[in-house]
């Protein structure tokens, strides 16, 4: 018995056999089949039960109405709009849709830090208590209060109760430096001021206008209320719903505000009010203006006529602009006589301060047709009519506090400016006068990349002794800061979110934390509470509250009081369709009621049908509109007659024109953020290649200009203006103008997470800001440029 | 959906690029919504992966007469018959129409990632997952249960957010309703959208909005010419982006 | 050991030499080994492919190979359906060829898919309508059947022949080896067929896309007529080059010429139906979907391919294998064969590339295709496998059934 | 003759060892291997079916119910459990654990699915018991009346529990029934 070959053939045979009558095989194919297709290092959501939850969104001023979608109650998976928002019915721009990316982002900052080694030096940076940091702070706070001048607090929110709450302390603490970032809205603040004689923003009905003409806004690129904007840009060119207007944009550039306009005037850079200014004088001269309002509501008409007369004839305007006489003259009457019209100012997104002359501009225009504080037209965004706080208690510090010259006042005249002259902060902080600084808190915003000119914020930083900032992501600023004390971002905290820029009707949208604070934040508005009572005195008076939550319900109880308003409790809500003296009965019945729904639906509103009417609208001298201003002159503003009438004021950019022949201009776009956090990698993503390649950003120029240059698509150049120098890749492009260059804002972080640091370049870093020598406003927008081969 | 005689359904999607003012959200929200991966660098477009891409368009003139459009380009979902130029070459079964409802699917656990597909398609709708896909620690957390996430070396694309056929589905069961109303189930683009330039519907239901407006005079389909009979109907008043619709001979 | 293994009668090259020789070959393999593991490991991003160019240097290197290898069943279908059977002398290595190009294709194409421990699924879940399963069905079939038609030829060896089944069993193989030719034959011709129909379907790709009969563009005929008119040619190379090497006569020179000539037909035949397409595609087909023949070619894609695949590579080859005189001549048989060979990679190439670099959006744009280190080393590696198999062919078993009588020891 | 007897009982001793390689794959593949390609895994908690049905009344929809939204709740979240267990109601050992480790602590139990589906399945509760009206038990075993949970059967090679449906039993059926099989109703 030898087991031979053969043997063991048929051994072998039947096993083959039986294993295949076997579901060995069988199963083991399957298995695999299953197995391979698992790879287990991928990751598996987890599963749950969805919930919405309505909240409102924080990225940018936009005041949209969101939704959240959590899976088992704690992981939010996305981000939409709420329907039933009156701003953005459902719609979102890309950076709302992105939110998560930030709450759940690598650059959060997880707990308090302090800066142990040089400043600067991320690294150094190390992890401490809450108690331990806010100590820190009380202790410095309570050294230098003899001088509590030297405490500057910068934020970049305009409204809402936590900036009061900031603003609030250092009143109560004794300084007068709480500084807003620059924007637009300060040469509109001050323009609202000098025409109107009140402090105040624009807000436009846009829902209603049949016309639409643009200065210079991007508006559908993040102008206003990014949201808002792009949904009634759907409106004004739908054709079922019998909504279709005009809309002309005069703007240097080929942007898509430009493309998607029925007609684009593209002007010479930075001559957008020369226009503004040609278009009244052909309406005045022609006649077609609004009679019963110039010559009944409106004074110094004579004066502004004279000017146009002399200065904006459509032969010198089409001199100045490039837009030809009989285009000028065209659109002149078309915007008169196409009702409602309505005129926009305010360049790009409205991100960069400009001149009040502009604003004045294209507001004279508004007004000469009619249009002020008319459905379809422009009026002054209404307040929402919350509670006030009790008075902030001064002790002897803050009284004195109260007297002393503000840091960001560059003379005499502009401390009665009810705006912010960031600027006049910069060069003030730099030079220690009138008085140093000693400390500055960061409330959101991102200075150090942020600023148009950031280089002399960024060297003012060295004078002072600490750099405090309460950023929740580890941007530019907070780099160099010495304290971080880290507050939870939008989806984790309690906020109110008010009318956004822009709006003709007044809105509240409530933030809630719609899941548990990923980690150990404090909300700011607490820590001033807790601060101010540390701090004691009339600081700690002037803070009562127990914590945020209440401070904030006692403002909300005054919208329990209005007659009327609505929670946004159903889709399709247009707040600007009741026309003047219309009201919403509210469908709340008490302060609980009120705030449980405005918890359930993130928002109230009331219709735009209280525009002021013309004979109480306007609070100047005159109680008139003012085409010339008695404000300026009552408030100490000298000049010659034309220093009190809208006007064109050329502005020289930086640079030696024989040295840097060309002009570079910064252009904002909606897919690239210019806020205080970084561009999300949902949006960077979406980048064309022309934009952002690996980590190059590109400069759009003119294919002419390309070719005269000896320069291709994608070379590398170097552009240098006198602050500086930047690499840069080439684009050439049909949108731009020939001799001017364009580059993109926002770009260039340093913080933030690996999805955008070193792409691009901060083309804020080599723009220089033209200051407006009487009001102390950066009319800034543009600079002097060369470009060479690297 | 109401008011079809034939009971057919054709899911369709028809984007108007007068109203589109190029912001992207379709783009970001689609990401979001299907756990589209991403990387540190996105920038060789050729290797991203964009369910719904957004494509330049632009006149070719000199400036100031230059004028640009952007183009949402989602899955066209072709309805070509019998076969989309995809799901006809797959060899493992891997995508395939669904015809009740017109959706082109495809599956990526089942795909063995050879590219016949994304060769075969003329509208880059495709994506091969040329990487693992990695998220942060943290945003794991942000990854929605509905679409299940890739792996390397398969292919993926735009579905039309068929989860949320199934969900609105999974609503009117339990409501004790069997067809669905129109607008109920919705892609997350087209529900993104904050210009509402971008319609979904029913296409093989004459009463639907989609219907109606790809019947309009200013409604054309991509590249035409092929045959593929694409799903997504775009609408322009614009001559010059209707020439770049389709080549011309 | 080696002197035992070496067929009786013949004289090889020293152990040493071969080694030496074997070096080579195994040096370059082991870099295309590296270049497929590092493809494995790291996934496809290492290589030059991307979302434009979903095939690239595997694909064509794969196709052109495959059509390459059809020197094997066309020599085949010749030898014994046909019964020609002056070219025996030559099958063997057609068939190690053919064998060298398959299993090489299909190691490539593990390379070339995203999840290979998934290829199977192609036989798990095979989509009927699909042109590649009905690829990957005939070539893992062929591959089988070339398996068997080489298999004979490795029981000849002298020491395994020494076992009676061996000897039996491939004794058996031989009688039925006509069995396979045909069935090699038929599966050939659909799979070359199919490989042309995988372009010619793609009726969205207006470069590839070809009308066609019935279920079948006609790029499907057109790949099974340029397979045969080239995989011969290939053939013929391989035995010129091993004679040249070895410096011996193999094979008798009239073997060579009547392939030779054969070929010639076969090239003149497709090139006529091939100029017949490329008329009708550019002045039919691709204008009625919207293109223009002459958007079809830019730099560095350009029209110069097109000259070079139908006139250098074409109708020069045909003319010098369809004259007596010229194909007589070692030389410009040599030049000729290679102009064949390097006409059927550049039809593979601008099929797989530059159908793929076409935009076909008018707002797109051309994609150049540059393929990395680790698509050419495993390409590259494909060559010396062969040259392995061939070495090692040669050396040890009788590949070259007249070399005794040609080559007489003394 | 001895060659043949040699060849003979070689021959027998062939077919036995035949015989015996068959018989011997048929155990390994029957028997064995289903052993080895499973493991056992046990509930956290040994829930009782039969005393929550008999003695506290409770149905199956009680814990296993549809939410507002059509999708399907599964098994019961803690919150559920802490309806009636925010004491101990008995005297149970697995009471005492599941109000100790779980209640207390505000911890979901972590519940092993029997019929877990890989991640790109999306089985919708709503279309087969609500629309096609199927019973739970077509799928799932029924548990109703044990006082036991059973052990979980974990498939070592593919991770999921040997009690999921196979996609050719949903396939089947779907054609029996007249209902699609495209892809995407069930895979995204």
């Amino acid at each position: 018995m030898k087991l031979d070959r053969r043997a063991f053939v048929k051994l072998i045979a039947g096993g083959v056999g039986g294993t295949l009558l076997s579901p060995l095989p069988w199963k083991m194919a399957d298995d695999t089949a299953i197995w391979s297709q698992n790879w287990f290092w991928r990751p598996s959501p987890e599963r749950g039960s969805a919930t919405l939850v309505n909240t409102a969104c924080q990225l940018c001023p936009g005041g949209c109405g969101i939704r959240v979608r959590l899976i088992a109650k704690k992981n939010a998976v996305r981000i939409d709009g709420n329907p039933n928002h009156p701003v953005n019915q459902g719609g979102i721009c890309p950076l709302g849709a992105s939110g998560l990316q930030y709450l759940y982002g690598p650059s959060r900052i997880e707990t308090p830090l302090k800066q142990t080694g040089q400043r600067g030096d991320v690294t150094t940076l190390k992890p401490i208590s809450w108690d331990e940091a806010l100590d820190i702070l009380a202790t410095k706070l309570r050294a230098m209060r003899q001088k509590a001048r030297g405490l500057v607090c910068v934020s970049g929110k305009r409204q809402g109760t936590v900036p009061e709450l900031f603003a609030r302390f250092l009143h109560a603490y004794g300084s007068p430096n709480y500084v807003l970032m620059p924007a637009a809205a300060d040469a509109e603040s001050l323009g609202m001021f000098f025409s109107q004689g009140q402090s105040g923003l624009p807000g436009y009905d846009l829902e209603n206008a049949k016309m639409i003409i643009s200065f210079g806004s991007s508006y559908i690129e993040g102008w206003g209320a990014p949201a808002r904007m792009q949904l009634a840009f759907g409106n004004w060119r739908s054709n079922t719903k019998g909504n279709r207007a005009r809309i002309v944009q005069v703007e240097t550039r080929g942007s898509l505000s430009s493309s998607k306009a029925d007609d684009w005037l593209a002007v010479t850079p930075g001559t957008e009010a020369a226009l503004a200014l040609g278009l009244a004088q052909v309406i005045v001269s022609e006649g077609y203006y609004d009679r019963s309002f110039v010559n009944q509501y409106s004074y110094g008409f004579d004066e502004f006529k004279r000017l146009l007369q002399r200065n904006y004839t459509p032969e010198k305007v089409a001199a100045i602009t490039g837009v030809t006489r009989e285009k000028i003259s065209a659109l002149a009457r078309e915007f008169s006589q196409t009702k409602p019209a309505v005129a926009l100012s305010g360049w790009g997104q409205g991100r960069m301060q400009g001149s009040v002359y502009d604003f004045l501009a294209v507001q004279s225009l508004n007004g000469l047709v009619g249009s002020l504080n008319k459905p379809g037209g422009v009026t002054k965004k209404p307040s929402v009519p919350l509670a006030p706080w009790p008075e902030v208690v001064l002790d002897a510090i803050s009284l004195e506090g109260e007297k002393e010259p503000r840091l960001d006042v560059g003379n005499e005249v502009q401390s009665s400016f009810p705006t912010s002259l960031f600027y006049n902060l910069v060069k003030n902080m730099n030079q220690g006068k009138p008085y140093s600084t000693q400390m500055l808190w960061v409330y959101e915003a991102n200075p150090a990349h942020d600023l148009a000119d950031v280089e002399p914020f960024i060297e003012a930083l060295s004078n002072i002794e600490t750099v405090v900032s309460f950023s929740s992501f580890m941007d530019e600023t907070t780099q160099l800061a010495d304290l971080v004390l880290p507050g939870p971002t939008y989806l984790e905290r309690l906020e109110d979110v008010l009318t956004p820029p822009g709006l003709q009707y007044p809105v509240f949208g409530l933030s809630t934390p719609v899941l548990m604070p990923r980690f150990a934040t404090i909300h700011p508005g607490d820590m001033l509470i807790r601060l101010a009572k540390s701090l004691g005195g009339g600081v700690a008076s002037s803070f009562p509250w127990s914590d945020y939550e209440s401070a904030l319900k006692q403002r909300v109880e005054g919208l329990a009081q209005k007659a009327s308003g609505r929670v946004a409790d159903e889709p399709g809500v247009e707040p600007w369709k009741g026309g003047q003296g219309s009201k919403l009965a509210p469908n709340y019945e008490s302060f609980d009621d009120l705030w449980d729904k405005l918890v359930e639906y993130g928002c109230w509103f009331d219709t735009s049908g209280n525009m002021p009417a013309w004979d109480s609208a306007f609070k100047t001298p005159s109680g008139k509109f003012e085409f010339y201003s008695q404000k300026m002159r009552q408030i100490g503003i000298r000049g010659n007659d034309i220093t009190y009438l809208p006007h064109f004021e050329e502005v020289e950019p930086a640079g030696d024109p024989g040295d840097y022949p060309l002009l570079l201009m910064p252009y904002e776009t909606l897919i690239i953020t210019n806020g205080p956090v970084a561009n999300p990698p949902f949006m960077t993503k979406m980048l064309f290649d022309f934009q952002l390649k690996g980590n190059d950003c590109f400069v759009d120029i003119n294919t002419k200009t390309a070719a005269n240059l000896g320069l291709k698509e994608g070379d590398r150049v170097t552009v240098q203006t006198e602050r500086g120098s930047l690499e840069v890749r080439v684009h050439v492009s049909g949108n731009a103008r020939p001799d001017v260059i364009f580059i993109p804002t926002g770009l260039g972080h340093s913080g933030f997470d690996p999805y955008i640091k070193g792409k691009g370049v901060n083309a804020n870093a080599i723009l220089v800001a033209q200051q407006d020598k009487t009001t102390g406003l950066a009319s800034w927008w543009g600079t002097r440029v060369k470009i060479y081969k690297v | 959906m109401s008011g079809n005689e034939s009971g057919k359904i054709r899911y369709g999607m028809v984007i108007d690029l007068d109203k589109c003012t190029g912001c992207m959200t379709c783009a970001v929200a689609c990401q979001q919504e299907n756990n589209v991966p991403f990387r540190e660098d996105e920038t060789k477009k050729v290797r991203s992966i964009t369910w719904l891409e957004v494509f330049y368009l632009d006149n070719g003139k000199p400036y100031p007469e230059h004028r640009k459009a952007y183009l949402p380009r989602p899955c066209l979902q072709c309805d070509a018959d019998p076969h989309p130029p995809c799901t006809f070459v797959c060899p493992v079964n891997a995508t395939q129409r669904d015809e009740e409802t017109g959706l082109v699917a495809h599956i990526p656990v089942r795909c063995i990632g050879c590219r016949y597909c994304i060769s075969a398609c003329s509208y880059h709708a495709r994506y091969f997952n040329w990487w693992d896909p990695k998220w942060p620690k943290a945003m794991e957390e942000m990854l929605t249960p509905d679409v299940s996430t890739r792996m390397r070396g398969v292919v993926e694309k735009c579905t039309f957010c068929v989860h949320r056929l199934q969900l609105a589905k999974d609503k009117a069961f339990v409501e004790g309703r069997q067809e669905l109303e129109e607008g109920e189930y919705v892609p997350a683009c087209v529900e993104a959208c904050p210009a509402k330039a971008m319609y979904f519907g029913n296409l093989a239901d004459s009463h639907s909005e989609v219907a109606k407006l790809a019947k309009s005079p200013e409604a054309f389909r991509l590249l035409e010419k092929l045959g593929t009979e694409p799903k997504v109907i775009y609408l322009s008043s614009q001559e010059w982006i209707h020439k770049l619709a389709d080549n011309v001979v | 050991m080696d002197s035992a293994l070496i067929p009786e009668g013949v004289k090889r090259c020293s152990f040493k030499a071969f080694c030496l020789w074997l070096l080579v070959i195994f040096g370059v393999i082991g870099f295309g080994i590296v270049g497929g593991f590092f493809v494995l490991w790291k996934g496809l991003n290492v290589t030059g492919l991307n979302d434009y160019f979903g095939f690239g240097l595997y694909i064509t290197a794969d196709l052109a190979i495959i059509a390459l290898g059809a020197g094997a069943f066309f020599t085949g279908f010749l030898t014994y359906v046909i019964g020609k059977k002056e070219l025996k002398d030559i099958i063997n290595l057609a068939v190690v060829v053919g064998f060298i190009c398959y299993t090489g294709a299909q190691l490539v194409l593990l390379l070339e898919i995203g999840q290979p421990i998934r290829g199977w699924f192609s036989f798990w879940h095979p989509n009927v309508h699909s042109m590649l399963t009905e690829v990957i069905f005939c070539i893992t079939c062929y591959t089988i059947v070339l398996v068997i038609e080489f298999l004979p030829l490795i029981l000849e060896n002298r020491q395994l022949d020494k076992v009676p089944e061996f000897h039996y069993f491939s004794h058996n193989l031989h009688e039925i080896m006509v069995v396979f030719a045909a069935t090699g034959t038929f599966l050939s011709f659909f799979h070359q067929g199919s490989l042309g129909g995988l372009y010619g379907v793609m009726f969205a790709r207006p470069f590839a896309f070809r009308t066609g009969f019935f279920i079948w563009p006609w790029t499907f005929f057109l790949f099974v007529a340029s397979a045969i008119a080239s995989g011969p040619a290939l053939t013929i190379l391989v035995t010129m080059m091993v004679q040249g090497i070895t410096r011996k006569k193999l094979v008798r020179r009239d073997a060579i010429s009547l392939l030779a000539k054969v070929t010639g037909f076969l090239l003149a035949f497709y090139l006529v139906f091939k100029i017949l397409d490329t008329w009708w595609w550019a002045t039919q087909t691709a204008p009625s979907k919207g293109m223009s023949f002459g958007e079809f070619f830019k730099a560095p894609y350009g029209m110069w391919l097109l000259f070079a695949e139908i006139v250098v590579c074409g109708i020069i080859p045909a003319i010098i294998l369809l004259t007596p005189k010229a194909r007589n001549d070692d030389v410009l048989l040599i030049v000729a064969c290679v102009l064949d060979c390097a006409g059927i990679v550049i039809n593979r190439f601008v099929f797989t590339v530059q159908n793929l670099a076409l935009p076909v959006m008018p707002f797109d744009h051309w994609e150049i295709y540059v393929p990395t280190w680790t698509e050419w080393a495993p390409t590259v590696a494909l060559i010396a496998y062969g040259a392995l198999i061939i070495s090692l062919a040669y050396r040890y078993l009788p590949v070259f059934p007249r070399e005794r009588e040609l080559n007489p020891i003394d | 003759m001895t060659g043949e007897n040699k060849q003979q009982s070689s021959g027998l001793l062939g077919w036995v060892l035949f015989v015996l390689g068959f018989a011997g794959a048929l155990f390994v593949g029957w028997i064995v291997f289903p052993q080895l390609l499973f493991s056992t895994k046990y509930q956290p908690i040994n829930y009782n079916h039969s005393i929550h049905q008999e003695e506290a009344g409770l149905s199956c929809e009680d814990c296993h119910f549809f939410l507002e939204d059509g999708t399907f709740a599964g098994k019961p979240k803690l919150s559920t459990c802490v309806e009636c267990h925010s004491e101990p109601q008995g005297e149970t050992e697995d009471e005492a654990k599941l109000v100790s480790e779980y209640v207390e602590p505000e911890k979901q139990i972590p519940w092993i699915s029997y019929s877990r589906q890989p991640d790109n399945v999306f089985f919708s509760h709503a279309a087969h018991v609500r629309m096609a009206e199927m019973e739970c038990t077509d799928c799932h075993q029924d548990v109703s009346g044990q006082t036991k949970a059973p052990p979980v059967k974990i498939n070592r090679l593919t991770g999921y529990p040997n009690g999921i449906i196979k996609m050719y039993v949903c396939e089947n059926c779907h054609v029996r029934e007249n209902v699609s099989n495209a892809c995407d109703v069930c895979h995204h």
